[in-house]
């Protein structure tokens, strides 16, 4: 076990929990910057290193300064004095801990894994072979991909204008 | 333990921690990133299979997987963010226990 | 032959008329009787003109129209009138003009009323000159209707629920014959009366109704009896046979009088031009088989009937009575008629006197009936709606031209010779005496049963000290003894020169008779 | 043939015809109304006589029978016949009847002057007499029935002719109706006829149903055909029961004194009661068949078996005692009389029984002067006492009334028999002759004696009541007086020249017709053609045989002890008082009491036959508002019943589980959308648990 890995994945998991629990949103996005860059890493750690690149950008770059536009547009900075956490909040935390039990269980207690002995380590892809895959191999789910983000991006952009003054005032909750 | 399973374990935790507080946080904006979370950790799975899955034959698949993933994890944020803001724009709030109005 | 569609036009002129009349409205209903009544009186015209037309000397179908209708039900437009159907159709045009005349003080709805007398005359019409099944039985059903509303609309307290009875009571009995139709036609696939009588006589009537029940075969003359006795309730609910003549009083009684005279007159004649039209010619056999048991039936129907009637307080319920009572004697001789079956000269004397006793008695009793309800409703106009027999007394000293003109119409209900009612009883009786000779006698029980009731009648009525009620009682306007003139004048026609409607049956009668006899 | 055949129908019609004008007359018109009727039956009556003498001129050669016979209608192609005769029976009949009806009509001019329907009266009265001209012209059964119809009709007419009295009316109906019992018979024998013979002709050159020929095809050769004959005969028989007022239908005619007394005597000597009379003596062929003639085929010939006149003989002589026995106890003067005209049928039914037509007939004719006399006699006294019929209350009206006591003491005579003079006498001895000769037995010339010894006895009676003695107006009638409803007020006095002079004529021929058969000049009975072995001469010879003179001693013998005994009960000691008893009852009250309450005859028919009726008509009433209406109602309430069965599982078996599924769905649904509360996070927690139990599951359950 290598000091590398058990640092990324400490870094990643502290992050990760520290996203999740802290009161102010914005510090919570920050820590979510953290955990990305603990998960790519982790990529650069098992050699994919495209990954880990286009996970850097994307997550870090976009998803994660998204999140801090939203956050900040939706006036949560501030630290209010309301409850964190939807009610009951231990309910919440139970299941989620009965899903890692059972997944961690069955990680662990699976034997259909490959064996370390059965481990053969192919050669990274390089970046050309990767695109020319994608240009030829995997050609239709890009094509795909692609209009699901144009679709994404017109959504959002609809989503996002603001509307025409309605004509009655909202209802309230 | 197998690296493999070392990796399988961070992520089912990493996935735990972003299903624990997609569970448990009222603001909407966190419920996106603790299912961010759960994305990532199922990418994470998705290379550590890659990488010692053991199918030398195919290549790039588990890569191109996750690029997919991944863009498919930016425009769910993308939609959501925005819907988080219209409905901010509305209700002037993001706690999701205080939207209802689809119950039955 | 006339190509004028003469039977058409009879049913069509008093159903264009009774349109007319309807759409007359509430703003002009003060010329609904006289619309009414010139529509009536046009009708009567061309019955009598058809009867001018009419052949004595043939006892076929006269004025037949044919046409094919729908085919695939074997449904034809089939008219035509025979001796019996001619008397039965001069019978009720005669009867309608009269009873709008007796009911000339109709307060509401004046046009809908007439509307619906017309209605209901052409519906009977209909009824006297269909040899189709189909329409006929439309017609048999569109009389019943403006019946309905006429005694629910302008009856007496209880007409409601008189009408209902005799709705309910009389769609049972057509329900009945019209199942027992629809199963001749699955048999046979005909629908004529001319056809399936023929069908009938050559034996193949019988031996297409097979049936088929869950593997047995089932008796093709039990089947035929099924559906003869079907065909019976419909008609012996019209007549009425016992038992099946409770509504009869109640409906009676309650219906306005002059629907009173048309159900009486006309509609009951119904039932009995049924039996001489249908069940004779093709369910010979049948009333063979059931001879007794409808023998039986008849003559307590008679006797029965007269009796009651005798127990009765009520004049237009007494008169109920003796109208059950008196086609009671049709029935006999029709069921008389039946029984001879093997061809002795002697016998087909028996069979024709019968059967022109029935004709005559059904004509005489609709004539007779009408004009004694029409005297008690003029009676119960004067005497502010009483109708009991022991309300009056001594009317005769006030009204002595009404208690003399009903005296006429209630001994020619008697049967006293020399009136209308002694020849059709006595053709009855005659005929009926050798084929039925013990139903015949006790149906003469009959005769003085009936004479026991008229007379005490009269004798409450007419006779004994005036009641110091009625010393103001009117007696007859002079417009009242022309409305019963023409019937008393016919009373005393017919009761001393027969011929004068005989002549227009006798050769339908003998080659009814000679058909009959050919089984 | 003679032309007077050819017009015999006039002598009907034209009283018919009288009738119909009349009957649109308006009521004032009475002066014309009575000289229509009247000259009507004029004319009647002189072509009746033309119509009589014709027959006369053949009397000799046989017996004269013209028929005229014509079709009425046909029915199929069958022609129903009536038709007319003219034979000596139809004759003499023809002439009494519009004679004693001429007579009576003239009297009622002036008994009915004072009444305010006068002219319908006369109308009826036309009628009357019109149909009963009819009925013994009829050559047809059928016509004869009709007319025999009429009759009755016009005798219903007359007898409720105060129709504002309630007895009046009531008289009526049962008069109308008890003959109808008996009409009703007949019209059975007449169908019955028919059938077997094929024809209701009488006459019909040998194919009429009197005449051998059709006789002979009814009695076959054989007993059942002989029986089909007797049967016939009794039915028709049962007709003239009803309408001659026997046993047991008897009980109409003293009630039918209630009608006018014109009428009464119209009723009781021409018309109605001798139209029974007459239609037995019309078809005595039948009822009394030839036997040897008709038996040439038949095996069992020999003694002829029992027919129709052994009952007509029964019936007859016992109601001649019956009725006369009641008449001796009666007090009204009109029903003594009626009884009498009741035992005097019993007589000319027991003579046609016994000694055939001729016999009957002959009294028929006698008796139809001297009752009619009595009845007009009658009336006379009611007139003149000021409508009195309470012979209590009379008495010693001979001197005011001298006429009407000079004709009613002969037409007293001659129905009581007295012998040689009055025309009674020889009627009744030639039914005692014959009752004596018959073969069947001996008791009905008993009870002929017997009979004659009553009727002299009451006749007696009543004519010491009412003419000697002195008046008893004055006085008040016994509380159980029946029948009397205006006191005498004045003195009796004669009745005008109107009503006398037929009385007058009357009496003479009360006298002078008995003379048309004596013994000694059976003239009559040759006439009707009655085979008396006579030359048809004058043999005083016959009349001194030992048997005749022998039974002329006896009948004489008896009414000397009749009118003696009433004398001596009566005469002797007049009555003074209205209130008085009856020295009769004072003498035998217990029978006395029977006789004079009828035999109670009437209770007993009120009691039996009436409530009979009331009941079978109340019972079919009930049976129709019970059985057949309960039969409606059930079958109504079945109906009802069902539909509320069907309504019931509808509603709370069909709908209510549809329902229950409905409201389980529905809360159900509620529940699951209680479910979905739109928390975000509450699904996501469900798809948490779901997952890891379904990974549990996996591990546990061995996904291997």
């Amino acid at each position: 076990m290598d000091a590398a890995f058990l640092i990324a994945a400490g870094l990643t998991l502290a992050a990760a929990v520290a996203a999740m629990s802290l009161r102010n949103l914005i510090h919570c996005a920050l820590c979510l910057v953290v955990t990305f860059f603990g998960v790519a890493a982790l990529f650069l750690l098992l050699g994919a290193e495209f990954v880990s690149f286009a996970q850097v950008m994307v997550y870090v770059g976009a998803i994660a300064i998204l999140i801090v536009f939203a956050t900040l547009l939706t006036r949560s900075a501030g630290v209010t004095g309301e409850p964190l956490a939807f009610q009951p909040w231990l309910v919440g935390l139970g299941i989620a801990g009965l899903v890692v039990g059972a997944i961690v269980t069955s990680v662990a207690g699976s034997g259909l894994l490959p064996t370390e002995s059965s481990r053969i380590v192919a050669a990274a892809p390089s970046t050309r072979e990767l695109g020319e895959q994608l240009m030829s191999t995997y050609v239709l789910p890009l094509e795909v991909v692609g209009l699901l983000l144009t679709a994404a991006l017109i959504g959002a952009a609809v989503l996002g204008l603001r509307e025409p003054k309605p004509s009655t005032p909202p209802p309230k909750p | 333990m197998s690296p493999l399973e070392r990796y399988l374990i961070v992520a089912a935790l990493l996935f735990g921690i972003g299903l624990a507080g997609a569970l448990t946080r009222r603001n909407a904006i966190l419920v996106l990133a603790g299912i961010e979370l759960m994305l990532t950790a199922a990418n994470l799975n998705f290379i550590a299979f890659w990488r010692y899955g053991g199918h030398p034959a195919d290549s790039g698949t588990g890569i191109v997987f996750v690029l997919f993933s991944i863009a498919v994890a930016a425009a769910e944020t993308a939609v959501g963010l925005a819907l988080i803001v219209t409905i901010y724009r509305h209700r002037h709030s993001t706690k999701l226990d205080e939207f209802d109005e689809l119950k039955g | 032959m006339n190509s004028l569609p003469w039977l058409t036009l009879l049913t069509l002129v008093p159903s264009l008329g009774g349109l007319i009349v309807v759409s007359l409205g509430e703003r002009r209903a003060a010329f609904a009787p006289r619309l009414g009544l010139l529509f009536a009186s046009l009708t009567l015209l061309l019955a009598i003109l058809l009867g001018t037309q009419f052949d004595r000397t043939s006892g076929n179908l006269q004025f037949v129209e044919r046409h094919a209708w729908i085919p695939t039900l074997a449904v034809n437009y089939h008219l035509g009138v025979d001796g019996l159907g001619l008397l039965m159709v001069e019978l009720t045009t005669l009867l309608v003009p009269m009873a709008m005349l007796a009911s000339a003080r109709v307060n509401r709805r004046a046009p809908l009323y007439f509307g619906l007398m017309l209605f209901l005359e052409a519906g009977l019409v209909g009824t006297f000159t269909a040899l189709n099944f189909f329409h006929w039985f439309l017609f048999w059903e569109l009389s019943l209707i403006p019946a309905f509303f006429l005694i629910k609309l302008w009856g007496g307290p209880e007409s409601s629920a008189a009408a209902t009875q005799f709705f309910i009571y009389t769609m049972v009995g057509s329900v009945a014959m019209l199942l027992a139709f629809l199963a001749l036609f699955l048999a046979v696939g005909k629908f004529d009366f001319l056809e399936l009588a023929d069908l009938s006589r050559s034996g193949q009537l019988a031996a297409s109704l097979n049936l088929e029940w869950g593997g047995h075969t089932v008796a093709s003359s039990r089947v035929a009896t099924l559906i003869f006795l079907g065909v019976l309730l419909g008609l012996a609910v019209k007549v009425p046979l016992m038992p099946f003549h409770t509504w009869l009083p109640a409906t009676y009684a309650e219906a306005p009088t002059a629907v009173t005279m048309l159900l009486t007159g006309a509609m009951s004649k119904m039932g009995v031009y049924g039996f001489l039209r249908i069940l004779l010619p093709i369910f010979p056999a049948q009333i063979r088989a059931l001879e007794t048991p409808l023998l039986t039936l008849t003559v307590l129907t008679i006797l029965f009937s007269a009796a009651a009637a005798f127990a009765q307080r009520d004049l237009k319920r007494m008169l109920a009575y003796s109208s059950i009572n008196h086609l009671g004697y049709c029935l006999l001789g029709v069921f008389a008629v039946a029984r001879v079956a093997e061809p002795s000269p002697r016998l087909a004397t028996e069979q024709a006197a019968a059967l022109s006793g029935v004709l005559l008695q059904m004509f005489n009793h609709g004539l007779t009936a009408a004009t004694l309800f029409c005297f008690v409703g003029w009676l119960e106009r004067r005497s502010g709606g009483l109708r009991g027999l022991n309300d009056f007394g001594g009317v005769r000293q006030v009204a002595p031209v009404f208690c003399g003109l009903m005296g006429i119409a209630l001994f020619s209900s008697l049967g006293l010779p020399g009136l209308n009612g002694f020849v059709g009883e006595f053709l009855i009786f005659k005929g009926s005496f050798s084929p039925a000779t013990c139903s015949t006698v006790l149906s003469a029980g009959g005769l003085l049963l009936t004479a026991i009731f008229l007379l005490t009648l009269m004798q409450r009525v007419f006779h004994g000290p005036l009641n110091p009620r009625w010393t103001a009682l009117p007696d007859l306007t002079w417009r009242e003894r022309l409305v019963v003139a023409p019937a008393m004048a016919l009373m005393f026609l017919i009761g001393l020169y027969p011929h004068a409607l005989l002549s227009f049956t006798n050769a339908t009668v003998s080659q009814f008779a000679k058909s009959l006899r050919a089984f | 043939m003679n032309w007077i055949v050819h017009q015999l129908w006039l002598i009907p019609a034209l009283p018919f015809l009288a009738a119909g004008v009349l009957a649109l007359t308006p009521r004032r018109q009475r002066a014309f109304a009575a000289r229509l009727a009247i000259s009507a039956l004029a004319v009647s009556l002189a072509l009746s006589c033309a119509a009589f003498v014709a027959t006369l001129g053949h009397a000799g050669t046989g017996t004269f029978r013209e028929r005229v016979n014509f079709t009425w209608f046909q029915f199929g192609d069958q022609a129903l016949r009536l038709g007319w005769v003219l034979d000596p029976l139809a004759a003499v009949m023809l002439v009494m009847v519009s004679f004693v009806g001429l007579l009576i009509f003239i009297y009622s001019v002036g008994y009915m002057a004072h009444d305010a329907n006068f002219t319908r009266f006369f109308c009826f009265l036309a009628l009357f007499a019109g149909a009963m001209l009819g009925l013994v012209i009829a050559n047809s059964l059928l016509l004869l029935f009709v007319c025999w119809e009429l009759v009755g009709l016009a005798s219903y007419l007359l007898i409720g002719f105060w129709f504002h009295k309630p007895e009046a009316a009531a008289a009526a109906k049962k008069a109308f109706i008890t003959t109808r019992i008996g009409d009703v018979a007949l019209f059975l024998g007449m169908l019955w006829l028919y059938s077997a013979g094929g024809t209701l002709l009488f006459y019909d050159a040998g194919e009429g149903c009197l005449e051998n020929a059709a006789l002979a095809r009814i009695a076959g050769p054989s007993l059942v055909g002989w029986g089909t004959l007797v049967g016939i005969s009794l039915l028709i028989f049962g007709g003239a029961i009803g309408k001659s007022g026997q046993l047991p239908l008897h009980v109409w005619l003293p009630d039918a004194m209630e009608g006018p007394t014109p009428v009464s005597a119209l009723i009781h000597a021409a018309t109605m009661v001798a139209a029974g009379v007459f239609l037995v003596a019309r078809v005595f062929p039948l009822m009394k068949p030839d036997w040897p003639s008709l038996a040439g085929g038949i095996p069992l010939a020999g003694t002829p078996p029992p027919d129709a006149t052994l009952a007509i003989t029964w019936v007859g002589a016992i109601t001649a005692v019956f009725a006369a026995l009641i008449a001796v106890a009666q007090t009204d003067i009109k029903r003594i009389l009626a009884y009498s005209t009741v035992s005097q049928l019993g007589y000319m039914f027991l003579g046609l029984g016994v000694g055939g037509v001729a016999v009957g007939m002959f009294h028929l004719l006698t008796h139809a002067c001297f009752k009619a006399l009595l009845f007009l006699g009658a009336g006379s006294v009611i007139h003149g006492c000021h409508d009195e019929q309470d012979i209590r209350r009379m008495g010693g009206l001979r001197r005011p009334m001298p006429v009407t006591f000079a004709t009613y003491a002969v037409g007293m005579m001659a129905l009581s028999g007295v012998p040689l003079l009055f025309s009674g006498f020889w009627s009744k001895d030639e039914i005692l002759h014959a009752a004596h000769g018959w073969a069947g037995s001996r008791i009905p010339f008993y009870l002929g004696l017997f009979g004659a010894l009553l009727t002299a006895f009451y006749m007696t009676r009543q004519m010491v009541y009412v003419f000697f003695g002195q008046r008893r107006a004055a006085s008040t009638p016994p509380a159980a007086a029946s029948g009397i409803r205006h006191p005498a007020s004045g003195e009796p006095h004669e009745s005008p020249l109107v009503m006398t002079v037929p009385l007058a004529i009357l009496a003479v021929s009360a006298i002078v017709l008995g003379f048309l058969g004596t013994p000694a000049w059976p003239w009559l009975q040759t006439y009707l053609g009655a085979d008396h072995g006579g030359s048809g001469g004058v043999e005083l010879a016959k009349l001194l045989t030992k048997e005749t003179l022998w039974l002329m001693a006896i009948s004489t013998a008896v009414v000397t002890a009749g009118i003696g005994l009433a004398w001596r009960w009566y005469g002797q000691r007049p009555i003074t008082d209205a209130g008085t008893p009856d020295p009769l009852q004072m003498s035998f009250p217990a029978a006395f009491r029977w006789l004079r309450q009828k035999f109670f005859v009437d209770e007993f028919y009120a009691a039996t036959v009436i409530r009979a009726h009331a009941a079978w008509a109340r019972f079919s009433d009930l049976l129709d508002a019970w059985l057949w209406g309960g039969l409606v109602l059930a079958v109504h309430f079945l109906t009802q019943g069902l539909s509320w069965a069907s309504r019931f599982f509808d509603e709370y078996v069909v709908n209510l589980g549809f329902d229950a599924a409905c409201r389980r769905l529905r809360r159900d649904g509620a529940f699951a959308a209680g479910l979905s509360d739109g928390k975000l996070q509450n699904y996501l927690r469900g798809i948490g648990t779901a997952f890891a139990c379904l990974l549990v599951l996996l591990l546990w359950g061995g996904c291997r």
